[in-house]
């Protein structure tokens, strides 16, 4: 029996993410006990507090937050539980209170975004930046990372900045706004934004507003869901980092290799994202349309 | 004429109106090209009309929401009602059907029976509105999410986008839409007595039994128009991103809905309404939603300043800060 | 003017609401140990001027000083710091709170810091004995009905004054036993040096209790007079400003009745409190229903018009059987109730007066068919007309309106909607002399119309004055039926004392 | 039996009916360790909430509890992490400033007559908005006293836990009872949500009582912040969204009305246990996906409140 705490389902990336834990769980014989936290810590603590009352074998946890694990995984360890972390990562000074962290580096994916666009527009660039949800880890670290890579570049700057909550709607709204305060978007050379669905958004509003998204502004932007191939296909978009829901595989891994006695695992597997762009989608692209 | 000598009602209507100029004005001194308006192909163009464009699902929201409030009611779920509204033609369409009128229809239907579960809570069980309409609000998501599988749902359908990008005399059809939904409401409540029974039901529920009105009738049906308003704003959602985006679609909307109906002046208690004034009110809040964007404060500050607007405006509202200011110019005055 | 003893001295004092000049200017001398009543027409300012001396409303000029010094109370707490007790118009007690905790609010006992439950309640027991009030002090104010709220809120100002005590008409819903008693309480108030004043419509009870009378009207002092020297001839006009019609009418009697078609009919009829009865009225007749309080005749007009369930026997209305599942049916079918919580069940409050009027005629007419604004500013002006509303504008809010004139709207709205069979509550609660003749007239001529009318009252004299037929109720059932010549305030009494 | 506590026996049958039907399906359920983590896992709603049952009693309502708890906890760990700050000055500082935010809402409310639901909803987009002005990040708590404070507690039998914020939502239990019924101020909280005018003419101070009404539930949302921070180890600005929506259900779960003037501070105790025993039934269950969980959460909302509805007309009735 796994325990499996997943955040929510706010995003179509989330979802891929829970159903192929599921699936994965499924095809492996394990019986997994899933709960939804709703984006809340404290749903997420009070799930693994009852896994671990409900004596299961393991736990995978994809953190809400970064912070604040440290007693439940005490907790946990105490109850000689392992405990896998996916997705996020987590903040705890004391590696021993958990297996491993399957997780991606947030500040590496602004800086694979921020390197193409760099390249792609030898550093000469007004950027319009679309942040995630503020004050969460990964708006926070893309941002660092993009940010640190165009401060060496003297003719790139980001001339706005807005949160559109990671989500499509928020997403074409605020780009058309700030379309109208950039005297219609023509000066702007390129749109970086912290997920692929607030660039879908933004994209239409680009179309709207009379000019041609991919062209006349690129777009940047991390996740590489489904959707934004179609739009890679169509040009709209540039880039995208890729950033794989496919978790479930690689946790169960490594719980099956610790229940058989293995216990010297790296402490955070890094999720290498690819970054997909106009030359390389393609085969990804066949790939998925297939599955 | 001073102000001391206008009615109350046309005293009323003036601050919400005074607030969202005040607004608007601030946002020419941010980026001058504001008031702009310019026709592009027919279509008028320019950050007014987006103001209006964006207020629309708000809009749509606060009218329905006017009216279950003015019974003394509350209505959380509009935002799930959106996403399922949402969820549900775009299903539709996916399902292969082309026929507009099922797809919005479908629309609609699904709003309307959340309206009459909603209200029948409310009305013929007795049930707290805001817990009634909380069941909604947490199952209703649950609901869209899972028409959707949790996905975002993308489809193409030409009529059926038009519901929130297509054109018509020159606007963005949302904003004709709210037009003929407010005509629509504002004939149904002023034109018949529905207004008059939604006010007594709401100044005093007892009072209205005793006149014989049949307020829980009256209450279910507040609460199935409510239900739709959520469900056109729910399409317009989905037809304007060309996705139903059943996780985020609507969310924390409600709050903003019964904000605009707040700042229209009317009270939680029930009773005395305007859907005008709660429009406008839905205007301010995007008006403000778009002052912060252009003011390219950093996004961090976007929550207080949204706290601080909302209170200067509550203000300007109340009479006692009137009185105050009165009392303090007069202060002023005997000192100088 | 004021000498030594005087407790409580207004001077000038003025009071404006938005486009209302509530009083101006009144002068208001109140002696120790004295019983002054406060007299006037329906918004004449009584319940102004005495809201003002306890700090509900600020007042714009004029002086008010208690013993000689001028005070500024800010609200009710302070009033009663300073030894001022008052019983307000309506009943404005807590209906959430135990009967117990209604007496002592603000002033509970208290042990250890803790509030001492047991003695509250003991000491509440006690104190509503001393009206003949045998309730469960521990259950919640609003499981009693008006007038028992109203006995409770008078223990509770009585028990409370120190220096002065104020009540607003306080017997408004009483029957006279109850009257009788609290009028020896007053008095012996009086004795212990307390200053009293009294507002009230029943002219009897002035001179039953009063030593001084002080009239106002229009929110202007008439003048300040003698209670024994005052004819209430010269009082009625100085109040209204002009000299009052008696009105005279043929009671219908028994044998006439029957000649008259039946219009109303219960027949063993019973709801969850009430034991069965039956009861009839013809078209034409005025039936009266008499009783103490609690005896159950709210309850049966609550079931007539189908707010409570009838669980037993049937209702007939024009020979065919009725049964209401919800009020809009028993309006449609020609029924109409003026209840007797006007604050709780009758006034819409936010509402204009207009609205208030017009709802119960719209309703049955149902929601499509829109009366014509221009006929419900019509309707609206005629009976502010008729029933001397005073207000300057039938699109303020009722809640605006003084106690009297809002219960005239409340009768107004029944009579706009022309039921066949009326209902009414206590209808003349807190109405002044002038229009209390001028309703009863009105009531007469809709009777001749053909209207059958059932009025639960506990003021005898009115009942006498224009019943046909008396129906007397005991504990929740009936006990007597008068009609015709029978009918008295004597054998009323008699009835519902149980010695027929 | 007093018919006056009637809500509240059904609500607190319907909480063991509850638990008796989880321990009876599922194995581990029945166990104190369970119930015990009911406290543990939301001792910080328990007190979120009590301090909203003062405002509901009131006739008012506090739509800022979930940014209070925030705020709190981010500015808690901010002075430990950037001033160096013991906890103790800490805890202090913020439920001082939590009480005097409450009682800024309770002045607005009550001196310009504003309704309570929009002045707290800028409230609360207001300390929320503070948070993230204050840290946008996540700021971990690493101080010895927390985890002192944490460690404290009682072992039970069968490995249940007796732990600090257990205790003190306990203790917050009490003392609300004590404010609540026998104290004055409660009586003016009853009265005022019963019919504030009539109140104001019985000579209860209504501005008084309103404001420190708002600042008590400010207060104990500040309080809540701090055990929430106990719970986490962390301030964030975006921790606790929602809660107050949490707090209303549970409020009102708990029998009282939220038009004021009716309820038990205890009712509210059951409110949220009961919310807790339906997550717990559900993690337990563990193979409901995410849009199935929303649905039989409120699913289960629903069938609990017209049952509560249906035992307590029946109840007054007979
Ligand atoms: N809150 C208010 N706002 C505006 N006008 C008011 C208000 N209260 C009272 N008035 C007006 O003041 C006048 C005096 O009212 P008041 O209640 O003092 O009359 P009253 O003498 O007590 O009459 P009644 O015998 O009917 O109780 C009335 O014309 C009334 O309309
Ligand atoms: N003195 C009393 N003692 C106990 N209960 C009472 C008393 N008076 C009234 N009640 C309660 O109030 C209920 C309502 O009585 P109802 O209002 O029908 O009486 P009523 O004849 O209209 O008298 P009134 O309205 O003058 O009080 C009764 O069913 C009873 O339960
Ligand atoms: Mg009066
Ligand atoms: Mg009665």
């Amino acid at each position: 029996t796994v325990g499996f705490s997943q955040v929510g389902s706010e995003s179509g990336w989330r979802t891929t993410f829970s159903e192929s834990v599921k699936a994965e769980a499924d095809k492996r014989g394990i019986d997994l006990k899933f709960s939804d936290a709703q984006q809340k810590q404290e749903n997420q603590i009070k799930a693994i507090r009852s896994f671990i009352a409900q004596g299961v074998d393991a736990i995978v946890v994809a953190p809400v937050v970064e912070t604040g694990w440290r007693p439940v995984l005490m907790e946990a360890r105490r109850a000689r539980i392992p405990v896998v972390i996916v997705d996020r990562n987590v903040a705890v000074n004391n590696d021993q209170l958990y297996v491993t962290r399957i997780a991606p580096n947030f500040v590496d994916e602004g800086r694979k975004a921020a390197n193409w666009l760099m390249d792609a527009t030898d550093g000469q660039c007004d950027i319009v930046e679309l942040q995630g949800t503020v004050g969460s880890s990964a708006a926070i670290g893309r941002m660092e990372g993009f940010n640190e890579v165009i401060g060496k570049y003297e003719g790139a700057k980001i001339v706005r900045s807005q949160t559109a909550e990671f989500t499509r709607a928020k997403g074409k709204e605020v780009m058309e706004s700030i379309l109208k305060a950039e005297g219609g978007g023509k000066e702007l050379c390129a749109l970086w934004t912290h997920n692929d669905e607030m660039a879908l958004g933004a994209i239409q509003a680009i179309r709207e507003a009379g000019l041609k998204p991919g062209e006349d502004i690129l777009v940047v932007s991390v996740d590489a869901v489904d959707d934004i191939f179609s739009a890679l296909k169509a040009g709209d978009v540039n880039a995208s980092v890729e950033m794989s829901p496919h978790l479930g595989g690689p946790a169960f891994d490594v719980i099956e290799a610790y229940l058989d006695g293995k216990r010297d695992f790296e402490k955070w597997m890094v999720m290498d994202g690819r970054i997909f762009t106009q030359e390389n989608y393609q085969d990804e692209y066949e790939l998925r349309k297939s599955q | 004429m001073r102000y001391k000598d206008l009615s109350p009602a046309v005293r009323r209507s003036l601050w919400p109106i005074i607030g969202l100029f005040v607004l608007l004005l601030a946002n020419v001194l941010i980026s001058p090209e504001f008031f702009s308006i310019e026709i592009k192909d027919g279509r008028f163009y320019g950050s007014l009309i987006d103001v209006m464009n964006r207020a629309a699902p708000v809009a749509l929201l606060a009218i329905g929401m006017t009216l279950v409030i003015a019974t003394g009611g509350v209505d959380l779920s509009v935002g799930s009602v959106m996403a399922i509204a949402g969820a549900v033609s775009a299903g539709l369409i996916v399902g292969g059907v082309d026929n507009i009128a099922i797809v919005i229809g479908g629309g609609l239907l699904a709003g309307v029976a959340a309206g009459f579960v909603n209200g029948f809570l409310v009305g013929y069980f007795g049930i707290q509105p805001i817990v009634a309409t909380l069941i909604l609000m947490v199952a209703g998501r649950g609901i869209a999410q899972l028409i959707n599988s949790g996905q975002i749902v993308t489809f193409h359908h030409e009529a059926f986008e038009y519901l929130g990008v297509g054109y018509l005399f020159g606007l963005p059809f949302p904003i004709i839409l709210v037009i003929i939904t407010f005509v629509l409401v504002q004939l149904l409540m002023r034109r018949t007595a529905l207004g008059l029974f939604v006010e007594g039901v709401g100044a005093n529920a007892s009072a209205s039994h005793y006149i014989g009105i049949n307020d829980k009738l009256i209450k279910l049906m507040v609460y199935c128009v409510s239900g739709l308003c959520a469900a056109v704003a729910g399409m317009i959602a989905a037809a304007d991103i060309g996705g139903s985006d059943a996780n985020n679609a609507g969310l924390w909307l409600e709050l903003d809905a019964i904000l605009a109906v707040v700042i229209g002046g009317a009270s939680l208690m029930g009773g005395r309404f305007s859907v005008f004034l709660s429009i406008i009110g839905a205007l301010i809040i995007q008006a403000l939603t778009i002052t912060i964007i252009l003011s390219g404060v950093p996004p961090k500050f976007n929550l207080l300043i949204k706290a601080a607007a909302i209170i200067v405006i509550l203000l300007l509202q109340s009479p006692e800060f009137h009185r105050q200011i009165a009392r303090f110019k007069k202060a002023g005055g005997a000192q100088s | 003017m004021s000498t030594d003893d005087t407790v409580l001295a207004l001077r000038g004092v003025v009071k404006t609401f938005p486009g209302v000049k509530a009083l101006n200017g009144v002068d208001f001398t109140l002696r120790k140990g004295e019983i002054h009543a406060l007299l006037g027409e329906n918004g004449a300012g009584k319940s102004t001027l005495i809201k003002v001396m306890t700090g509900v409303y600020r007042r714009n000029g004029g002086i008010i000083a208690l013993d000689g010094t001028e005070i500024h109370p800010a609200n009710t707490g302070d009033a009663q710091d300073l030894g001022i007790s008052t019983v307000y118009q309506e009943v404005n007690l807590l209906p959430n709170l135990t009967v117990a905790q209604n007496v002592f609010l603000e002033r509970e006992p208290k042990r250890f810091g803790i509030i001492d439950w047991r003695r509250m309640n003991r000491e509440a027991r006690e104190l509503l004995l001393g009206y003949d009030l045998d309730i469960d002090v521990t259950a919640p104010l609003n499981s009693y009905s008006v007038a028992v709220q109203q006995l409770i809120a008078i223990a509770r100002g009585v028990s409370m004054s120190a220096k002065v005590l104020i009540l607003d008409e306080p017997t408004a819903s009483l029957d006279a036993e109850e009257v009788a008693s609290l009028f020896n309480i007053m008095r012996d108030l009086r004795d212990r040096g307390i200053g009293i004043v009294f507002v009230t419509h029943f002219l009897d009870q002035v001179y039953a209790v009063c030593d001084r009378i002080t009239i106002l009207r229009n929110g202007t002092l008439v003048g300040e007079y003698e209670a024994a020297t005052l004819s209430q001839q010269d009082l009625v006009s100085h109040m209204l400003g002009k000299e009052l019609e008696k009105a005279v009418h043929e009671k219908v009697g028994q044998a006439e009745a029957q000649t008259r078609e039946t219009l109303f009919e219960l027949n063993q009829g019973s709801s969850d409190v009430l034991e069965p009865l039956d009861i009839s009225v013809c078209a034409g007749q005025v039936v009266g229903l008499a009783g103490l309080l609690g005896s159950g005749r709210t309850e049966l007009c609550k079931l007539v018009f189908g707010v409570d369930e009838l669980s037993q026997g049937d209702a007939k209305l024009n020979n065919q059987s009725i049964r209401f599942s919800n009020t809009r049916q028993a309006v449609v079918a020609g029924l109409g109730l003026c209840p007797e919580d006007r604050k709780k069940d009758g006034i819409l409050g936010p509402m204009s007066i207009r609205e208030n009027m017009i709802m119960a005629l719209q309703n049955k007419r149902g929601w499509w068919r829109y009366i014509p604004m221009k006929k419900q500013r019509e309707l609206a002006e005629h009976y502010v007309k008729v029933l001397k509303i005073a207000t300057s504008d039938i699109e303020k809010p009722i809640n605006q309106l003084s106690g009297g004139n809002q219960q005239k709207v409340i009768l107004a709205r029944w009579l706009a909607a022309e039921p066949k069979l009326m209902l009414l509550d206590e209808p003349t609660r807190g109405i002044d002399v002038g229009a209390h003749a001028e309703i009863i007239q009105l009531i007469r001529k809709l009777c001749d119309d053909g209207l059958g009318l059932l009025v639960a009252s506990s003021e005898l004299e009115e009942l006498v004055e224009f019943a046909d037929k008396v129906v007397v109720m005991r504990d929740r059932r009936k006990v007597a039926e008068l009609s015709g010549s029978d009918i008295s305030q004597q054998t009323i009494m008699q009835a519902i004392a149980g010695q027929s | 039996m007093n018919k006056k506590f009637l809500p509240l026996y059904v609500t607190s049958s319907l909480f063991v009916l509850l638990f008796l039907v989880g321990s009876v399906q599922f194995e581990n359920f029945g166990t104190l360790r369970v119930f015990m983590n009911l406290f543990t896992d939301n001792a910080f709603l328990i007190i979120a909430a009590i301090g909203m049952t003062f405002v509901i009693l009131s006739g008012g309502i506090d739509l800022s509890v979930g940014s209070t708890i925030a705020l709190s906890g981010v500015i808690i760990s901010v002075l430990l992490r950037d001033y160096g700050w013991h906890p103790i000055p800490a805890f202090a500082f913020v439920l001082v400033l939590g009480t005097l935010f409450g009682a800024a809402m309770g002045a607005i409310i009550h001196f310009y007559q504003l309704q309570p639901f929009i002045v707290t909803l800028a409230g609360m987009f207001f300390a929320r908005g503070l948070s993230s002005v204050v840290s946008e990040e996540s700021v971990p708590i690493t101080h010895m006293f927390y985890d002192n404070v944490a460690m404290f507690g009682f072992e039970l039998p069968g490995g249940a836990w007796l732990g600090s914020s257990t205790i003190i939502a306990l203790v917050v239990l009490g003392l609300a009872i004590w404010l609540a019924n026998f104290t004055r101020f409660g009586g003016r909280v009853y009265g005022i949500g019963g019919d504030a005018q009539s109140a104001a003419l019985m000579g209860v101070p209504i501005a008084r009582t309103t404001i420190s009404v708002y600042a008590l539930s400010s207060f104990f949302a500040a309080l809540s912040g701090i055990v929430f921070s106990f719970y986490t180890f962390s301030g964030y600005s975006l921790a606790a969204v929602g809660v107050e929506l949490d707090a209303i259900a549970a409020v009102v779960i708990g029998g009282t009305l939220l038009t004021g003037g009716y309820g038990y501070v205890v009712g509210t105790l059951f409110g949220v246990l009961i919310m807790g025993v339906v997550q717990t039934y559900i993690s337990f269950d563990g193979t409901l996906s995410s849009w199935w969980t929303k649905i039989v959460i409120g699913l289960l909302l629903f069938v609990f409140i017209a049952l509560q509805r249906y035992l307590v007309r029946r109840g007054t009735k007979a």
